[in-house]
């Protein structure tokens, strides 16, 4: 692999890299505003300038400037050497580049940071970006020279609604025109765009439209400082009393990786922010995604009931006690969950087939949506193919439907509250319910015992592409709900059983056994099927 | 201490007897002759000592008199932090003093446990014993105790039980609605800094 | 009748005697409300004494741990709280030494004239509260005036009488105020009459010497192993006194002796910290004169020194400093440091260790007088009772610094 | 400072001294945790080194390395008005094997050090006269300066009054969460453990 130097340290790259992205892969930062590994590169911004060393013998590429001279007050003609931009020289062969150690660099890239302060408003205190902005670091690592002009600052527009999700701070913004690109490369669809020049530029929505679609926060998530903020996110949170988990989005079979944002101190889920994975989602997320934060909160299930009405724990397992008496194992019927974890399906699967002894599995999803080809995809839950292989002969929802009409089922114990079809003749059966989540199943179910959502208990998906993924715990467990595995343990015991294996190691490991896939990565591996 | 002034104007003293609510006098006296228990601990007692000594002379206020004995007294002031080591002997000097008895909590760590919240700190008495006032104050100023203990001798008189607060003398809010008004009168914030400036030196 | 048979064999004669215990605090006046002696006693002598600390652990250390450099100020001002300047200083010096830093000479004056006053106070509430256990009260509160006066100067330079927390990284908070000096120039000599007042009071006083003279006595060998430093180990005859061994701040171009004992008694030690309330007087009076009136308080860095308030509400630049000195706090290089100063009861020591982060991986003092009273069970034994309350007294041990 | 301690350390113990530097002028010199005694006794006798006065001694714990708890002992000598400063490292990751040599009987100043240390790191000291807790209480669990132990986490003593008892809302309000004014860049709270 070919190499070059920087700043003395050799830096292998490939055919083709930039000097910033060779740096970048190898885990040096060079400072930027404008450059992002997932788009081009259109060198506005100015902050990765780098000084490019003459070959032996070649003379350097130099500039001639004014410089004044202290002493006289007088200007001389000097020369000094041009920079360039590291976003856009591709790294060649014994390259020599001079980032940290070149004063020229240094100095070029303060005054370039000075130059974005110029007019920056005092808005810190407000702007949601302050503890994760790139002015604030690169003030403090480049800059560290107070403010010298006085004049009034160019004020520009504020608080401008680009659509329904993005509201636009142009004092804040530092024309990189990242979400122009974003838009217009990876979402397709080039609505932003930039007018003016100098002072009066600015970001805009194309006429006529608005910032809509399907991609619109990823602009939020691209912009380096607080120019974009989500009107979701906005004014919600100060990101430094925010912790973080590496999660999964479980908005569709896509399984895109992602930070779960939350605060301890509430135990409450603030936001999703895509979480780099080449194999997956790149650097991307879609709205819906990032929105499915909400549903660590939103219609979730914190207590058991009976009927409809909340009641103990102790008395909703009674009942499904008294309700399981004597009954043959070949009219019970267990539906698995797509959008539960793969811990949570095997602890239901194991408990049908081992303890229960019954064959009558099928599963339940959320019925298909909206699909693309940038990231959505129409398969709406987060572990479809998950349950596929754990048990690929699980039936259709449909199936237990008819199942339930025949009278061959008159009782179900069901995962999940998700149906893609209309459940409602289920009533003449007599279902427990483990669920997170509200759903058509819950309602007609007469035990619901409240699961944890994936917020809550790590748990592993399986993706479209059968990319086995992991998503870290966030979250405490909400009200009395508890991890689905713990609930079926309970509930076997409770039907007279021995108590399964309850713990996420112990099921893990069974688990691994079971389906023989190679060991678990936060990245993401691919499954030996 | 009013009812008993007016009752003696109105009979005139000549008479040589006053009229007055029993509870009314039973808590003139009280309020006047605090036995005081001072359970001192930590950073606060610096400031209590400045209490007693003759600057602020909390004898003024008929409180001075200090016993070591929980059994003689009846004002317990809670001086300082109160660790979860010292939790179980203020319980028990507080069961050891007769009723009627009050309750000082000197200073933010006594009230709340202050800015010690950690594995160590009880975070505040009233988690252990009731409070009647609370003084908060990082130690507070004596001017502060004495308001306290003049919250307290009115409680006393009105015989109230329920825990007081010392109020700062002067609300924050209207300081800061004030500096916020300050600022907005300027049209260039930077002329306003020497005149500031000013106003902290003076 | 016959007379009575009074040839009793000796052993009649003796009285029973087990030891005696008795259990002295943690709220006993004498016993600052944080120390628990419990005494074994034969008769009225002490056979064994066993000091118990630890009723005023408030964690200093593990909080340390969960904020930034900066917001240590106010702990380290609880822990000695009635030297609190000194504790500042200390600590300051301690980060500056991590990073590098030197403050400008007007800063090292200023925090020696301030270390100095609060040295005053320290001694002040020492000897006076010690008279005052020994039933001289007089003196006591003689010796709070005095020290009022001198938190009125302390306060009107920081604003607040004890806990200060006016100690930065880098620098001070403000710079001192115009009339800093005068007021030391009008308050120290009224101190020290006050000072001289009590103390012709105390040591004209038969019944005060006798209860202090060879009482509690410690030889300098067994102080120095005990670790013993400040006026405790001075009383004993050693001269270590850290602003003269290993002069720090601006220590070494003022002119002060060290007062030295010659028995290591209680009264030695009270005579020491009186003769060092002497010493700090002349010292502060010579940093009067060499302090300049105007030029940098602070050093002009950037990470560490905060912006002046006006820029932050004003310009960006200056709320990006202060926003990542405040939220983030000053970013410490990484590695370990011992810093030492001499505090109210001796060599108070920081150990800091950074992981390069903006909060402190571990922040260890080492308060003076934790083996000073970690030695107060050896010099009680074999002693009377009553010696008890001068003899802790006299080692001026107070609860946050001991206790952590 | 000189180089003279170290100088001798590594003459006199060669390998026993796993490291040494003078950052900032401190002499330090890691010492192997058998030989802690015998590095003591060396310092307190040696003429030229002749540390007479034991100056502090305290444990850093890091959670990720083994040996995991750093002992740190601080030396002065009045005589020749040097120090030194003498660590070593010992226990695992659940402190087991935490153990040291006492020094008590070489400075007799070190005895509540150790009690302390003990108490605060969970180190424990062979042959030490009478090794208890001397800042917390008896009866409590765990050691509160190793850094797995929550900050938060007490152990009361007396039971706390409940609200109804109290008549007033004991709990303290918001924003008194354990979180609050932690600077963020940082782990923060400790993660709650997997149920693993």
């Amino acid at each position: 692999m070919p190499t070059f130097k920087l700043d003395g340290k050799a830096i292998p790259f490939e055919a083709g890299d930039t000097i910033i992205r060779a740096a970048y892969k190898h885990g040096i930062e060079i400072p930027h505003y404008c450059w992002h590994p997932g788009l081009s590169a259109p060198a506005n911004c100015r902050m990765c300038l780098v000084e490019i060393l003459p070959k032996p013998g070649q003379r350097p590429l130099t500039l001639d400037i004014l410089a004044l001279d202290p002493q006289s007050g007088e200007y001389t003609v000097k020369q000094k050497p041009k920079l360039q931009p590291a976003c856009y020289i591709a790294a060649a062969e014994g390259m020599e580049v001079a980032a940290n150690s070149s004063e020229h660099v240094r100095q070029a890239r303060h005054d370039v940071q000075e130059y974005l302060l110029l007019n920056h408003p005092v808005d810190c205190p407000i702007c949601d970006q302050s503890g994760e902005c790139k002015l604030q670091d690169y003030w403090l690592e480049y800059q560290k020279t107070p403010k010298r002009m006085t004049d009034e600052p160019v004020h520009k527009p504020k608080a401008v609604v680009f659509g329904p999700t993005i509201v636009y701070d142009a004092e804040r913004c530092v024309m990189c025109t990242r979400c122009i690109r974003f838009m217009s490369e990876v979402a397709k669809d080039p609505v932003l765009d930039m007018r003016e020049r100098g002072n009066l530029n600015e970001i805009v929505v194309a006429p006529g439209r608005e910032l809509d679609g399907h991609y619109t926060f990823m602009t939020e998530h691209v912009c380096p400082v607080g120019a974009l903020t989500t009107k979701d996110f906005r004014f919600k949170a100060r990101v430094w009393f925010l912790r973080t988990a590496a999660s999964v989005c479980q908005g569709c079979a896509t399984g895109c990786n992602a930070h779960l944002d939350y605060d301890p101190r509430y135990n409450k889920a603030y936001r999703y922010r895509p979480r780099d994975n080449e194999a997956v989602n790149k650097y991307w997320m879609c709205d819906d995604g990032m929105l499915t934060y909400k549903e660590a909160h939103d219609g979730r299930i914190v207590g058991a009931s009976v009927g409809g009405a909340a009641s103990s724990m102790a008395k909703a397992l009674a009942t499904a006690r008294s309700l399981f008496a004597g009954v043959a194992p070949a009219s019970v019927a267990i539906v698995l969950s797509a959008r539960h974890s793969l811990e949570d399906n095997w602890a239901m699967l194991h408990f049908a087939t081992v303890l229960l002894g019954t064959q009558n599995v099928y599963f339940s999803r959320r019925p298909d949506g909206y699909n693309d080809q940038i990231l959505i995809h129409a398969d709406k839950n987060s572990n479809t193919r998950g349950v596929m292989q754990l048990a690929p002969g699980a039936k259709q929802l449909r199936a237990l439907v008819d199942d339930v009409g025949a009278r061959r089922i008159t009782h179900a114990i069901v995962l999940g509250g998700d149906a893609p079809v209309d459940a409602s003749a289920l009533a003449t059966a007599n279902v427990v319910a483990i669920a997170a989540h509200e759903g058509p199943l819950t309602q007609i179910a007469s035990v619901v015992l409240p699961a944890t959502s994936w917020a809550e208990h790590a748990g592993m998906y399986v993706n479209a592409k059968g990319l086995r993924q992991t998503a870290e715990r966030a979250l405490l467990p909400l009200g009395a709900s508890r991890p689905a595995y713990e609930q079926i343990a309970d509930l076997a015991v409770a039907l007279g059983f021995a108590r399964p294996a309850s713990k996420l190691s112990q099921i893990r490991t069974q688990l691994a056994a079971g389906v023989g896939t190679d060991p678990v990565s936060r990245r993401g591996s691919a499954l030996v099927v | 201490m009013g009812d008993v002034n007016r009752s003696l104007a109105l009979q005139g003293s000549e008479q040589g007897y006053a009229t007055t609510r029993l509870d009314a006098l039973l808590g003139w006296a009280r309020k006047y002759s605090l036995f005081s228990y001072p359970f001192i601990t930590a950073c606060c007692g610096m400031e209590f000592m400045a209490l007693t000594s003759p600057r602020f002379d909390v004898s003024r206020f008929g409180a001075e008199v200090p016993r070591f004995s929980p059994r003689q007294s009846d004002l317990l002031w809670v001086v300082g932090t109160i660790s979860q080591r010292q939790g179980p002997v203020l319980k028990r000097i507080y069961e050891q003093m007769m009723a009627p008895k009050w309750v000082f909590a000197f200073g933010t760590c006594a009230a709340t446990g202050g800015f010690y919240d950690n594995y160590t700190t009880v975070p505040g008495i009233d988690k252990i014993i009731p409070v009647d006032v609370y003084i908060p104050g990082c130690p507070p100023r004596p001017e502060a105790v004495l308001d306290g203990l003049m919250l307290l001798q009115d409680k006393i008189q009105r015989g109230e039980r329920r825990p007081g607060v010392v109020k700062p003398r002067i609300d924050p809010a209207q300081q800061v609605s004030e500096l916020v008004r300050l600022r907005r009168s300027a049209g260039d914030p930077r002329a306003l800094l020497p005149a500031l400036r000013e106003e902290k030196r003076s | 009748m016959e007379a009575l048979d009074l040839e009793l064999d000796a052993g009649e004669l003796e009285l029973p005697a087990e030891p005696m215990h008795l259990n002295m605090g943690p709220s006993h006046p004498a016993m600052h409300g944080t120390v628990r002696i419990v005494l074994e006693l034969s008769g009225e002598t002490i056979v064994k004494a066993d000091v118990q600390i630890g009723y005023l652990h408030r964690g200093f250390e593990k909080m340390c741990e969960r904020g930034t450099w900066a917001q240590v100020f106010p702990y380290v001002d609880r822990l000695n709280y009635v030297s609190p300047m000194l504790n500042n200083v200390g600590y300051a010096l301690a980060v500056e030494k991590l990073c590098g830093l030197s403050v400008p000479d007007r800063c090292q004056w200023y925090r020696m004239a301030l270390g100095e006053l609060a040295r005053i106070s320290d001694h002040l509430t020492c000897d006076g509260a010690m008279a005052m256990e020994l039933g001289a009260f007089t003196p006591f509160l003689w010796f709070v005036k005095a020290r009022e006066m001198v938190w009125d100067i302390l306060e009107e330079e920081t604003g607040a009488r004890l806990t200060h927390s006016f100690g930065r990284i880098g620098g001070m908070a403000e710079p001192p105020t115009p009339d800093f000096k005068g007021l030391c120039r009008a308050g120290l000599p009224k101190i020290l009459d006050l000072v001289e007042e009590g103390e012709r009071m105390l040591l004209r006083n038969r019944i005060f010497l006798d209860r202090l003279e060879n009482v509690g006595a410690i030889s300098r060998a067994d102080a120095i192993a005990l670790g013993w430093t400040g006026p405790c180990l001075r009383a004993t005859g050693v001269p270590y006194d850290i602003r003269k061994a290993h002069p720090y701040l601006k220590y070494d171009e003022v002119d002060f002796d060290v007062p030295v004992g010659t028995k290591g008694d209680t009264l030695d030690r009270f005579l020491v910290r009186l003769g060092e309330i002497r010493q700090s007087k002349r010292i502060i009076e010579q940093v009067l004169e060499r302090m300049p009136d105007e030029g940098p308080l602070n050093c002009d860095d950037p990470r560490v020194v905060l912006p002046d308030k006006m820029a932050v509400y004003t310009t960006i630049e200056a709320t990006i400093q202060h926003f990542k000195l405040i939220m983030e706090g000053a970013r410490v290089p990484s590695g370990e440091v011992y810093s030492y100063t001499e505090g109210g009861n001796g060599e108070l020591g920081y150990y800091l260790v950074s992981d390069g982060s903006g909060t402190p991986y571990r922040v260890r003092i080492r308060p003076p007088c934790f083996q000073i009273t970690g030695g107060l069970s050896k010099i009680l034994e074999g002693r009377m009772l009553s010696d008890i309350v001068p003899t802790f007294g006299s080692l001026n041990m107070i609860g946050g610094e001991c206790d952590h | 400072m000189s180089q003279l301690v170290l100088e001798k350390l590594r003459q006199r113990f060669g390998t026993a001294i796993l490291e040494t530097h003078a950052h900032f002028g401190d002499d330090t010199a890691v010492v192997d945790a058998g030989m802690w005694r015998t590095v003591g006794q060396f310092l307190c006798d040696d003429p030229d080194l002749d540390f007479d006065m034991p100056i502090d001694l305290c444990g850093v714990d890091y959670p990720e390395r083994v040996p995991r708890m750093e002992v740190v002992l601080h030396l002065y000598s009045i005589a020749k008005a040097h120090r030194v400063r003498l660590k070593t490292r010992v226990g695992d990751a659940d402190m087991a094997g935490a153990e040291l040599d006492s020094l008590v009987s070489i400075w007799p100043g070190l005895d509540w050090l150790e009690r302390e240390v003990f108490d605060m790191s969970g180190v424990r000291f062979r042959g030490h006269p009478d090794l208890r807790r001397i800042l917390m209480y008896p009866e409590f669990e765990g050691h509160p300066l190793q850094r797995t132990y929550p900050a938060d986490k007490t152990q009361p003593l007396v039971a706390y009054r409940s609200e109804a008892e109290a008549g007033t809302p004991l709990e303290k309000l918001e924003p008194f969460g354990p979180d609050e004014g932690m600077p963020f860049g940082r782990g923060g709270l400790p993660r709650v453990a997997e149920d693993i």
